[in-house]
């Protein structure tokens, strides 16, 4: 069979790995995944990059090839989503509903916030929308720190530099050192959307067919493992 | 050249860029000067592994260097938390924090460049300051330091270049902080992640080669009236 | 002033093992190159720690392996003139010149500076950089550092080998008043006789690293067997008188050695003053009879007291004029047509002009 | 030590760091070698622009120094393109490409040591050698370039670490694909990426840095045998 | 063999003009400390390119500013032995010896190098480095390097200041040898007149940067007005002779100047071999009448010509004996006491001894 390379976002790595391993097992296929930022490998594929399929962390990357018609159209789906959650580094911090009107200053006293970089990190922007949505956003914003990504945000959180962290919830599932105090309502921010296409350049008749069992029920149960929600 | 003109977002980063590479590069000199001096004269046991040390923050990759130092120096580190209790020197989310980390990734650079200096400086001359009741404090300020100062010179070049394009070790640490720890590499770095920030890139991009070509000629200019002084006789 | 050095020393396959003692004024190293005249210096000087060995000075223990006493070099505040002029490249002339002065203190004035300038004629290339210096340049500014170091000691490594006779002849009279009026002890390295039959007032020979010879520099001077690097061509003796009186009108000295009147060169110094001639055996001519209507002002009686065996047609003649050892150097043809032996009363003949340095 | 056991991918990971920091450090040394001589002592117009452009890898985020490199090295950029029909010689993708990157990265470092023992060549020793009729190329080999060897090794070693360490530019530039670009430090950066990475990095740290120390105390040897033979005479 | 020097030069206050020609031998340059030797020397090598001037060896043209030739420093091979000894400190002693000989081909035999490093006393250094070597052992180094090198011209700027006089005497007949073999064209700078009266057969005197005298050595060194650099002790003749036979019993060989015959310690040369000798007024004693019983060899018979003013006390009375010209350095005192004039009819005394070097 011919190789297959998918260019994912560095996040999906675990979940990923664990799908590919299971490919090859079932269609002795070859398969390899490059991890990056997605605004990296969408640039490598723009510049001629070897992906046959890549998976972007947010949508805006997904938009900005499919502008430049560098996907197939037709291939593209969502593929997975994810939940934004509120975490702590104490113990014994109490659980937050995370609703307008929190005060969310006082839950951090002197300390910042954490979470990604806020322009450029998915997991800052869908953040700030979260927080602004819900009206936090003018009490916080000068008390961001924000970091180049998520696993940054979380360690934060852990190494007690900050006392409270916006991560995914994947991540926040895996790290022992945080306590996820509060989910956010899934409706204050844009959702949460890991897609997937078929770049224009493939030439991998197995392409397709990955992408399949990608979006198979074979495939689900590594992404949930890892606290992903599979998208239909 | 309007597209030029600078928000006042930028205009910060840049004065704190400025000022990060700048502390980053004073206060490393010190440390860097009797590391170098102790790397290339000192013989004692263990010397490898302080030269393995210098060059760690450029064997790791940044973001390790940056996790590492938020493990040392952050709010919990241990260094960290002496530091600000004792000294009241706060790093963490800090330009400070900042200033730390450009000056941890030009570490190696600086001391290279002074240890291959002062290994070129011919001792005899030392020797011969001693003669003349020197000591040997005095020959290295008198004689040592000035022959070495291209050395020096470089050394600073290089830190300083290195903390104007340092953004991986400083966003780990203290993260991207407008105004604080939002230094000009990191803001570009944060433009290349959005779709369509290639013109901010590119403008702060350009702000920060002009900066740093103006400190570079500042620097041979500097080298080169030391040089003129010190052909070897 | 008493200097007493002892030191025992490898580097690679050289060995030194070399002790001396000196009653202040000047001594000489002499030896040939790679005897191991610099290696000693240097161990003097604190910048070679030795195996073992011991410097004193003046009774003051300097270093001494055996009680692990070392002072560092910048403690001893020995000047240096070293073999290469080692001046400091980043610094001014003047700024090397008083590099040491400073640190010495106010010991020395201004006036101080001013003649050791002037008598190195260094003056013009105080604002210079030591690199546009030439050879000879260097030498003397290398020199003035050292002396306005205020130094307890000087040594001095063949200081004046680049510099032309006229220079030196500037510049050795400073040395001569420096070791009289000062007393600083001076341990000078040189291969020119002359220098040091003139400066200092004992010798040490130096071969292979172990001391060949040493003594005062008459004893030495008077035996070129002990000092393989002088060429034969120096071999002589060096008498010691005292000056007796000055003839103003013809610019003379003369000088009491024993039972002798020598006429030398206009020397200043007062009468009753004692200096050291060193007369080469190659100035000195042999008479049986007295001469007659000659140029030469001294003609000495004396004695052949022995002569050595010929070498390449000469051989020297060792003689007794008055209690004082001359040595004459003389063809064996000479030796035959005059039938000099051991016991033959000769004159030596020896011309004041000789006598200049 | 069953926890330092390396899995197959990981092997590769470690040979390919080891290749492209080799190939990076070995492949610059001659156009670093020749720039550094040109700073050091040329004179003409536009040397302040040649060495602020020596410098850019150094004042630019990695991450834009790789973006530059994928536009012009890469399959569709105009260098890219030229080198990959012409010469065969193609970058995007590929190990090649790493070691491009890593070059890059290494350059000023390089350059730099390189034209401080340049400068620190007493020309006078040059002289001697043309008077005993050796042509400037001859010089160069048998006198300068023995002469500055202490420079050369200082810039490789400073080149090959950069190289262990550099993921930013590499990773934008060639991406991270196991077996072709997946070096050491892009393989601990992706493990920084994800939950339950902390374990696989530090595993992936430990081995760059046993790699790294290993190749610096063979430096130190080899700079100490150059040394011992050009004791200033 | 010719050699034509012209040279306009300016460095910081230091100006250099100075043109000489030679009809190959030895050019000795002699000028006191910071004349600009060494600066006129490194234009010759093509070290230093003059602002004008020109430089041509046996008609070649090597460099003339005026046609804009300029032939680079390692296409003259010229050697060149430096003041200070610039040998390549990574290279052992042996690679620095025959770093100029491998470059100029096999026209070096391995016998060459053997004689050169006997010559020099530098055979045991062979394999080790320049840093270890004492100053002399370098210096003989620089010169085995320049030798090896089969230069078309030699440059020598005070190659034997830092020997001793027992190692100079090795060297120096070898010198003697290259020029009067070999035919290679020398260029000397010196503060030795022995070593230049030996050597050279031109002098040319330099003073700051202008050429002061410039001439046949004999002319030239017996004006030592002209030779500032040149200790008045040092003054003296230097006259032309043939060799007439050898007195292999007595080691003495009898030359014939003029029409005078001169003793001097044998020298290894075929009867009918051109000599040049220098005498020292120094070493010149005169006497009115033929004296008796002395160990002189060399009594001349000859004419006051001249008398110098008195300087200090002496003067130097030039006479000629048979045709040649001879100064005598004497004390004013026994110009009277003789009644010298020019026109006197006098002798003049000369040691064998004296003429050997
Ligand atoms: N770069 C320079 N700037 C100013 N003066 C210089 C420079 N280089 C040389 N000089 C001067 O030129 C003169 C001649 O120097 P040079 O080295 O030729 O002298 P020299 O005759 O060889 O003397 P020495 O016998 O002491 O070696 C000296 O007075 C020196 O100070
Ligand atoms: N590191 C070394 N290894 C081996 N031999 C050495 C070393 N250093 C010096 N020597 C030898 O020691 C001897 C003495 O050297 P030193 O410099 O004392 O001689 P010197 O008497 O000053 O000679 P010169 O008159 O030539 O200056 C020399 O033969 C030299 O080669
Ligand atoms: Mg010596
Ligand atoms: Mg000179």
């Amino acid at each position: 069979a011919e190789r297959v390379t998918i260019f994912a976002a560095a996040s999906l790595k675990n979940a990923l790995d664990a799908v590919n391993a299971e490919w090859k097992r079932q269609t002795e296929g070859d398969v390899t995944a490059s991890y990056a930022a997605s605004s990296a490998l969408a640039k490598q594929i723009e510049q001629g990059g070897p992906a046959d399929i890549f998976i972007s962390a947010d949508l805006a990357w997904m938009d900005y090839l499919a502008e430049k018609n560098l996907i197939k159209a037709d291939s593209r789906s969502n593929l997975l989503g994810n939940r934004l959650v509120l975490v702590s580094a104490k113990a014994d911090a109490g659980p937050v509903d995370i609703k307008a009107g929190l005060d969310l200053a006082g839950l951090l006293g002197d300390g910042r916030l954490a979470m990604g970089a806020v322009d450029s990190v998915p997991a800052g922007k869908y953040g700030k929308a979260a927080l602004e949505k819900l009206g936090l956003w003018p009490m916080v914003a000068d008390r961001v720190a924000g970091s180049e990504s998520v696993r940054a945000a979380l360690l934060l959180v852990s190494r007690g530099e900050a006392p409270y962290g916006i991560v995914y919830q994947t991540d926040a599932a895996a790290d022992s050192g945080v306590k996820m105090v509060g989910t956010f309502p899934e409706d204050s921010h844009p959702p949460i959307i890991y897609p997937i296409a078929i770049t224009a350049d493939s030439a991998s008749p197995d392409a397709a067919a990955y992408l399949d069992f990608v979006r198979s029920p074979k495939a689900a149960p590594f992404f949930e493992a890892q606290g992903f929600t599979v998208l239909k | 050249m309007d597209w030029m003109a600078l928000s006042e977002a930028e205009w910060t980063a840049v004065r704190l860029s400025l000022r990060v590479a700048t502390v980053a590069m004073l206060s490393s000199l010190p440390l860097a000067l009797l590391t170098a001096m102790v790397l290339a004269r000192g013989r004692f046991w263990g010397k490898s592994a302080l030269n393995g040390l210098v060059h760690m923050p450029l064997i790791l990759p940044p973001v390790v260097t940056g996790f590492v130092l938020l493990l040392l120096f952050g709010r919990r580190g241990p260094i960290g938390a002496f530091l600000a209790e004792h000294v009241g020197l706060v790093f963490s989310f800090r330009w400070t924090g900042a200033a730390l980390a450009c000056a941890v990734m030009g570490f190696p650079l600086m001391v290279r460049s002074m240890r291959l200096s002062i290994e070129a400086v011919d001792r005899k001359l030392e020797d011969a300051a001693a003669t003349l009741g020197a000591s040997p404090a005095w020959i290295f300020l008198t004689v040592t330091l000035p022959l070495i100062l291209p050395g020096i010179v470089a050394g600073m070049v290089l830190s300083f270049a290195k903390a104007m394009g340092e953004f991986g070790a400083t966003i780990t640490f203290v993260s991207n902080i407008p105004g604080e720890t939002q230094t000009l590499a990191v803001a570009i770095y944060t433009f290349t992640q959005v779709p369509g920030g290639d013109a901010g890139a590119m403008r702060l991009t350009i702000i920060s080669i002009v900066l740093s070509m103006a400190a570079l000629i500042l620097s041979e200019i500097l080298a080169a009236a030391a040089a003129r002084r010190t052909v070897s006789a | 002033m008493s200097l007493e050095v002892e030191a025992r020393h490898r580097i690679g396959n050289f060995r030194i093992d070399a002790a001396f003692r000196s009653n202040g004024g000047v001594t000489a190293l002499f030896g040939r190159s790679g005897s191991g005249k610099t290696t000693l210096v240097n161990i003097i000087a604190g910048l070679l720690r030795p195996d073992g060995g011991r410097i004193i000075l003046d009774g003051d223990v300097i270093a001494d392996s055996a009680r692990n006493i070392f002072t560092p070099v910048h403690r001893r505040r020995f000047g240096y003139v070293f073999q290469e002029a080692r001046l400091f490249p980043h610094l001014t002339v003047r700024s090397n010149l008083v590099y040491g002065r400073w640190l010495a203190g106010a010991g020395k004035s201004a006036s101080e500076f001013t003649k050791v300038v002037e008598m190195l004629g260094v003056g013009h290339l105080l604002d210079r950089s030591p690199s546009t210096l030439s050879g000879g340049e260097r030498q003397r500014v290398a020199l003035g550092r050292a002396l306005l170091a205020a130094p307890r000691l000087l040594l001095m490594d063949e200081p004046l080998a680049a510099l032309d006779e006229a220079r030196k002849a500037e510049i050795l009279p400073y040395l001569e008043r420096l070791r009289d009026e000062t007393r600083i002890p001076i341990v000078y390295v040189s291969h020119s006789v002359a220098e040091v039959a003139r400066l200092a007032e004992r010798v040490v020979v130096i071969d292979d690293g172990r001391v060949q010879a040493s003594g005062e520099a008459a004893v030495i001077l008077s035996r070129p067997t002990d000092t393989p690097a002088m060429a034969r061509r120096e071999a002589g003796a060096l008498i010691e008188g005292l000056v007796e009186l000055h003839d103003e009108a013809h610019k003379l000295t003369l000088v009491r050695a024993g039972e002798c009147l020598l006429r030398v060169p206009h020397v200043a110094a007062a009468p009753g003053h004692r200096l050291r001639l060193y007369i080469a055996a190659r100035d000195v001519m042999l008479a049986t009879t007295r001469p007659q209507g000659i140029s030469a002002l001294n003609v000495l009686p004396g004695t052949i007291v022995g002569l050595s065996p010929a070498h390449e047609g000469s051989l020297d003649v060792r003689l007794d004029c008055g209690g004082n050892t001359l040595v004459a150097r003389i063809t064996t043809l000479s030796r035959e047509a005059l039938g000099l032996r051991p016991g033959t009363p000769v004159h030596a003949i020896i011309k004041t002009v000789a006598l200049d340095y």
